[in-house]
């Protein structure tokens, strides 16, 4: 039956939820599911996975793009049709594996999508640095500071020679979220691209009673900056902007209270963070840059601090360093000094853990 | 074809080695006018260095609380096409895994009913249509269900799109069916998932292996992580092997040749627990020591491989920085079974719910209830005893919330004894 | 010019400070202050220090009570003039140093020492336990929940074999506090004891009025667990005891709020704190052991406790590792297992920066 | 002869190789009541297991607001000779040295004027007499002043006594002369110390080297600690000699018999910074990457010692738990020349208490004003210079308070044009 608007009860289908996991397996990952005997990487983004039963399955990994058009996905589909059973997925980081089980059509695969220009890069897996995580910034969200696809584009275009390769001391995994809310979980990255608005939100006044619950603005700000207030006959609130560290809780709880501004905005840059138990345990980012002007269309001050936080640590980082390993065995002091970065009071914290970030010790380097 | 928005600094963004999506926008842009428009409002943003849109209403399909994101442009006098660019989240299967079938399917129904652009995917996991209008939502869950068998992910105060890594479908290092695990909690959830109950969102994610290849600990409230209680496997074969530079280590990922391995150096030495020990001949792990950090396997795969008693680490309480600071996972369960149909697991997951539902405030994550409210509350809610394995050090500071149960007296003094004891 | 109580300005000096350093010191430390060069540890106990003039001053260390009469000072002096020419000094943590000039003394004074019985035991130095650092107790303060003086010399006196010995991996130092004042500033102490409340403090509402200042007793609350509160026609306050930790600070503002109680009161043990800046950086102590009752005269299981911990440290210990370097190593989940001592809901923090010592990694033993 | 209190509980505490202060106060008892019934209430606390000593009043000497404990008893119809049992600090020598003439003195000044009881030394530093009535206050502060050429020490909210390690007056490896520092200190600021001026406490301690023997980073507002920032000397043939076992390593503090040292397992693995190199015959340092953690230095101090461009570092802020929790100094100033006058660390001390007056709340130590405040507001009223040896890491949080004067237009926002390019 087909969909019918005046009658949306009719032949509903509610919380089927998704296809069950191994509808979309190719048969050998259904016929040695957890049989996996161990893996290698044959360059870098193609690997090969060994099974107890002896079969093996050849990976081909590409970047991609994470915002992508439905032409592309077909394009997609048509190289998985011809080379791989039609079978094919999508990491974590959003990059397209294409699941090769017959062998003789790996190098086939490979040359094809070596003849694509930039569309297919090859790539991502090993010490290299793989697809940045990131969010929707201007192409869809209502309280970015900056851009996410183009920032990303940048970026990669610059450190492309690294997706390729697996020349670097560990994998580098970076992030870009476009406000504080971080969707892109960036907290925990090698590198970190945060979008940060640098002036309090103005209020709209008029609006505030019809478009808020002020109760709600109110207890959205974290540094309590927020107050209920008359404003003549208006229901509103006044902002202690001496508080106020622009999170924008209070602009997602409000529209009434923008805080974009072309000048204001811009990028922080943060290192040091992880997310596996390897060797070291998880670790957060750590502040590296507090503000870089928004530069687009391609950010060039981002993209080459950037480029030369990696080059440094790809230069001094030993083998298996993550780079906050790198860091913590350098120590700060050595890494503003290698980057040229400079270290400001921003870099210190003033929050409610700040306490805990302090030198509590005479151990430091000259 | 000439586009109707002149775009000359997003035309910037289709050099360089990188896939473009302004290049892959472009070519669609003829065929949809909502691309179009799409690229002359990025275009304006990248002018005035400001986004253009709007807060979302509450838009959605029948008997749903979630999934679907309202959005609106701030300038539908220049860009009318996306006045309305809403977002569909739809549930990704698990591990993302697809036939060129069912993505087909996907991109045909997608094609007529909004922009033709896609997030693949969310970073929450899900499947992201990026940007149609309210009256295509109905027709569009519609053919969701029925033609593709496929449903909405999350949005609001919800369970959100549980996702896992892609563990055994293809990875020698998994513990646990992070796909079966995954599968069920969505499926036995999913109500919790369509239909916002709880004081903010919930997030399940699930790794094999302490490789963490989903990043639970960073950002999921509920961190499901396999592992190993037993010993790990050595084929002391094959490390000999290693160690004469036959096999590539590190499987290839510090570099593809073969090249000599100075296993002291390589894995011995840097082994957080230094419980290793390499005699030239024989590998010995003390494993009572190991606290299985992964390293000397996934630099000898061929050699090491996890234990066979298996199951996963719980930690709960990763969210990002809103509102007080960001938080990653912390252990809850040191180690639990996991066999369909996870009892067990459920249980704690429903302690945990109720507990939370009931003390949480308005948009306060579970990490933050806990903070506020201790994890002592936490593990008395969910029945869980305190172990050592739950603190990275016990408390350092005296502020101790005695038991008045184990006091003689509770809080009560004996005020005219004290003072016939003691004169004022 | 003698005291007249009738003019006290008559003759008055003040503000002189104390004696210029340098007035007692021993001639050979005047003549080689700066200059020293090295030193050695002779036996437990006994030291040399050599100069670049190649002078030697050779120094006898002797646990000391720290509370101390005039007649034990007394005859110290008589061993200082009989033995180095009149010279001594007290260490930082209430040892007694006699400084020997004349190596041919050094011996005769050993022997002297260790013929008066428990008065003047040698050691002290090197990888021992030395005396232990303590408050007033009983002795003499308003605030304790435990005894100083008699708790330091029950556990030294079960602790004596490793006070004239090296034979631990290093030094250990223990400190005690009878209240959470700490004014042995136990909390960076390689074990530390320290003197808990259980109760919060009951309100004597006719005293507080006369007696207290109500905004000083408020604001002295860590947990913001005190109100003012009138009661009856008295200004008194309020005290919600669920969120009382008992910390006396309000009684340390206000005698109206007794909270000592003899079945209330006892001893929490930490472990793992450290000071100097060798191999590892400063440390806290961490809590070992909740509460023990207060066990007068001899306080039997803090002292066995106590014992427990050291012996397993002894045992497990590497050279060089202070206790918490050993507990880092071995992990708190071994510590606890292999001291049999219970980790309990105590033992988790809930204070103010609680989230940062949750495990936040799989990286644990089972 | 018979004591007035029967003490069968704390006679317990005669017993066992450690002193006894009981058999000490006993030894004293029959000469003075102060000691006999002191014993009495220290039997009757061990039998109730409680103090029995109420809050002091304000007992002093004239023109000092501090030096002087009250104390009295809250039995004094059981122990009236220790009715009123005051507290005098006071203020220790530098490093403790005395000449037994010296300490006569102050036993006979003692002896007829208080308890005949002492500590010595008082956590802070001080000579501690203990217990004395109000009425001996002045003649004793007279006698002091006259004939032993001593102060009283500190209490309540100022400056109190200043302690230091013994430095350069018998260690080797003193970077600064502390007791020149602790010194120049307390003379120079003898108005602060015994006139109460501060919001609290506050107190200097400062030791010769990073080994920091007076605990000073744990337990002052402000500690000064020696360390260089040259180069590590080094004497080779020492090293050799070590290597050899013909020297004593670590100066037998590890045992005291010469042994063979394995300088590879000792001193280049555990060096914490991985900083020196051992080739069998001689020793490697990359002075930049030293921490000076004194490790290579204490186990060989034959043949390392400390370079010879000599300062301090200074940090701030230790405290006890008492309100919001202990906390360990904070480096400020990573490296400064410390000679005599020490104008330029001075400078740093005033305009340091001069911010801390002005903002701080009672009771609130400069630790806790810091945390309140920032660090950042410290520095900057300080005139310091942020520096990455101040934190252990930079913030890893977002919440970051960015200076309006940076910012284009500072706080301000064009509401009109911004509502020009965005419809609300
Ligand atoms: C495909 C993917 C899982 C999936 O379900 O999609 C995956 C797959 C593998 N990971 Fe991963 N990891 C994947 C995301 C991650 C993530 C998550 C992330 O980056 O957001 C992490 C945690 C990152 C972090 O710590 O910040 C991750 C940390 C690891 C590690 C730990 C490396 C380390 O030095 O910390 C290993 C072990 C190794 O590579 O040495 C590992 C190993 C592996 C192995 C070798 C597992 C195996 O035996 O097959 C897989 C191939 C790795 C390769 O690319 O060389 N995987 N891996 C993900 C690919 C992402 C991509 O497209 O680039
Ligand atoms: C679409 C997506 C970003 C993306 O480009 O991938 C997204 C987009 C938004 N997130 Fe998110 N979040 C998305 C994953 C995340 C993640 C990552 C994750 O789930 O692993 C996080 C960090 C982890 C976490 O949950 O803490 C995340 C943390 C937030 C927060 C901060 C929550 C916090 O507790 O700190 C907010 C703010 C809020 O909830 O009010 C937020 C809010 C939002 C809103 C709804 C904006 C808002 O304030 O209402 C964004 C809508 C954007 C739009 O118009 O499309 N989003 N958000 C991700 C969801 C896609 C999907 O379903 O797959
Ligand atoms: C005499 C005294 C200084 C004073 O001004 O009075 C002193 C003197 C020396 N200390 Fe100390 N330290 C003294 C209190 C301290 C303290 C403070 C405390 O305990 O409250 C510490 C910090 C304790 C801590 O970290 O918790 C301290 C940590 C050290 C260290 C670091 C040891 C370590 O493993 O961390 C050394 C180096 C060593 O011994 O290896 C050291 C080394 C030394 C040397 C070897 C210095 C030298 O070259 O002469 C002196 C003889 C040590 C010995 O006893 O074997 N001294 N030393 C103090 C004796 C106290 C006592 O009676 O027992
Ligand atoms: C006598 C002494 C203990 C001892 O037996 O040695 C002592 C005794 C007292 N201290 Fe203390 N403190 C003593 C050194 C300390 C130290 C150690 C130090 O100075 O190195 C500390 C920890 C370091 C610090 O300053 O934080 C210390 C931290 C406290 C505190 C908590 C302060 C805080 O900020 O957390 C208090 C409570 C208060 O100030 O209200 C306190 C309060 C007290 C009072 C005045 C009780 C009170 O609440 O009013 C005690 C009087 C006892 C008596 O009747 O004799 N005392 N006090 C020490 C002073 C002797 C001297 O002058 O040499
Ligand atoms: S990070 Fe902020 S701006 Fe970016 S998608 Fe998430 S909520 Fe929107
Ligand atoms: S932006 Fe954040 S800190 Fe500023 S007022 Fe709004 S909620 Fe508060
Ligand atoms: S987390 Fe572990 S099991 Fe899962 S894909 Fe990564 S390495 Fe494999
Ligand atoms: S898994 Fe990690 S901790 Fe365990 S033996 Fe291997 S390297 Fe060591
Ligand atoms: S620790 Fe407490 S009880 Fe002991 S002397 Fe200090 S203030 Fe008094
Ligand atoms: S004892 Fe401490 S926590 Fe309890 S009421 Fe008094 S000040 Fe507050
Ligand atoms: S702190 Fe350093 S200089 Fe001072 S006594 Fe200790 S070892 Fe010597
Ligand atoms: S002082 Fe410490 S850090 Fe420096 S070389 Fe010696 S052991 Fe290494």
């Amino acid at each position: 039956m087909a969909f019918d608007p005046n009658n949306l009860m009719q032949d509903r289908i509610t919380d089927i939820g998704p296809p069950k996991y191994d509808k979309f397996f190719p048969p050998i990952v259904k016929d040695n599911f957890g049989k996996w005997k161990y893996h290698e990487i044959l360059e870098p983004g193609v690997l090969v996975h060994v099974s107890e039963t002896g079969a093996e399955l050849y990976t081909v990994r590409i970047g991609a793009a994470r915002l992508i058009s439905i032409d592309l996905i077909r394009e997609v589909c048509d190289l998985a049709d011809k080379y791989c059973g039609g079978y094919l997925r999508w990491t974590t980081r959003n990059n397209i594996e294409f699941l090769v089980s017959d062998k003789s059509k790996l190098q086939p695969l490979i040359d094809d999508l070596r003849s694509r220009g930039n569309w297919f890069p090859i790539g991502g897996t090993g010490n290299s640095i793989t697809n940045i995580v990131h969010t929707q910034g201007w192409a869809h969200c209502h309280t970015p500071a900056i851009d996410a696809s183009g920032v990303v584009k940048a970026v990669m275009d610059e450190l492309f020679e690294y997706f390729g390769s697996h020349k670097l001391p560990a994998q580098v995994r970076i992030a870009l979220a476009c406000c504080l809310n971080m969707c892109g979980a960036v907290h925990c990255s090698d590198i970190a691209i945060l979008g940060v608005h640098r002036k309090p939100p103005f209020i709209e006044h008029d609006r505030v009673q019809n478009v808020c619950e002020i109760p709600l603005v109110v207890a959205a700000c974290p540094t309590a900056a927020i107050k209920p207030k008359k404003v003549g006959e208006l229901k509103s609130i006044e902002i202690n902007n001496n508080r106020c560290m622009f999170c924008g809780n209070c602009y997602t709880m409000c529209p009434a209270l923008p805080l974009a501004d072309g000048e204001g905005d811009g990028i922080a840059l943060w290192v040091g963070g992880k997310v596996s138990n390897v060797l070291s345990t998880p670790m957060f980012s750590k502040l590296a840059v507090p503000y870089i002007p928004n530069e687009p269309p391609r950010w060039p001050a981002t993209v080459n601090t950037i480029k030369k936080i990696v080059e440094e640590y790809a230069a001094g980082g030993r083998r298996y360093e993550r780079v906050g390993d790198w860091i913590n065995r350098i120590g700060w002091e050595r890494f503003f000094e290698k980057t040229g970065l400079q270290f400001q009071h921003e870099h210190i914290d003033d929050y409610r853990l700040a306490m805990m970030t302090w030198r509590t010790t005479t151990q430091f380097k000259f | 074809m000439a586009l109707k928005h002149a775009t000359p600094l997003i035309d910037e963004l289709e050099k360089g080695p990188w896939p473009s999506f302004v290049s892959d926008v472009k070519r669609m842009a003829p065929k949809n006018p909502m691309c179009e428009d799409w690229l002359g409002v990025m275009e304006l943003s990248y002018k005035e260095k400001e986004g253009h849109w709007k807060h979302g209403g509450i838009v959605g399909v029948l008997g749903y609380g979630g999934g679907i994101i309202g959005r609106y442009c701030d300038r539908p006098d220049l860009f009318p096409a996306i006045a309305h660019f809403h977002t569909v989240r739809i549930n990704q299967p698990a591990s993302k895994y697809y036939t060129t079938e069912v993505l087909r399917k996907l991109c045909d129904l997608w094609e007529p009913r909004g922009s033709g652009l896609t997030n693949m995917h969310g970073s929450t996991g899900d499947i992201v249509l990026l940007g149609t209008t309210t009256d295509n939502l109905e027709p569009l869950f519609y053919e969701l269900t029925h033609e593709l068998g496929m449903d909405l992910g999350g949005s609001g105060s919800n369970m959100r799109t549980p996702e896992g890594c892609l563990g055994m479908s293809r990875c020698e290092w998994a513990c646990i069916n992070t796909q079966d695990i995954i599968y069920d909690l969505t499926m036995e959830y999913q109500d919790a998932l369509h239909r916002p109950m709880f004081p903010y969102k919930f997030k399940f994610k699930s790794s094999g292996c302490p490789c963490d290849c989903v990043a639970a600990i960073a950002r999921s409230d509920c961190s499901i992580i396999g592992t190993w209680r037993d010993k790990i496997r050595i084929d002391q074969e094959s490390v000999r092997a290693y160690a004469a530079g036959e096999l590539t280590p590190h499987a290839g990922a510090g570099g593809t040749e073969k090249r000599k391995f100075d296993i002291n150096a390589e894995v011995i030495n840097l082994c957080p627990t230094k419980c290793m020990e390499w005699d030239g001949k024989n590998l010995k792990i003390w494993d009572e020591d190991c606290t299985r950090c992964m390293h000397c396997i996934r630099v000898m795969p061929r050699a090491l491989r996890p234990g066979v008693d298996t199951g996963a680490t719980i930690l709960v309480g990763a969210k990002a920085p809103i509102l007080e600071g960001a938080q990653m996972s912390s252990v809850v369960i040191p180690f639990i079974k996991m066999e369909p149909p996870y009892e067990e697991f459920k249980e704690f997951v429903e302690k945990m719910w109720d507990w939370w539902m009931e003390n949480g405030k308005n948009r306060e994550r579970l990490g933050e209830t806990i903070q506020r409210l201790t994890l002592r509350e936490f593990l008395k809610a969910t029945d869980l005893t305190p172990d050592p394995r739950m603190v990275n050090t016990p408390r350092f500071n005296p502020y101790i919330f005695y038991d008045p149960a184990e006091v003689p007296g509770g809080w009560e003094h004996d005020a005219a004894a004290f003072r016939q004891r003691h004169q004022a």
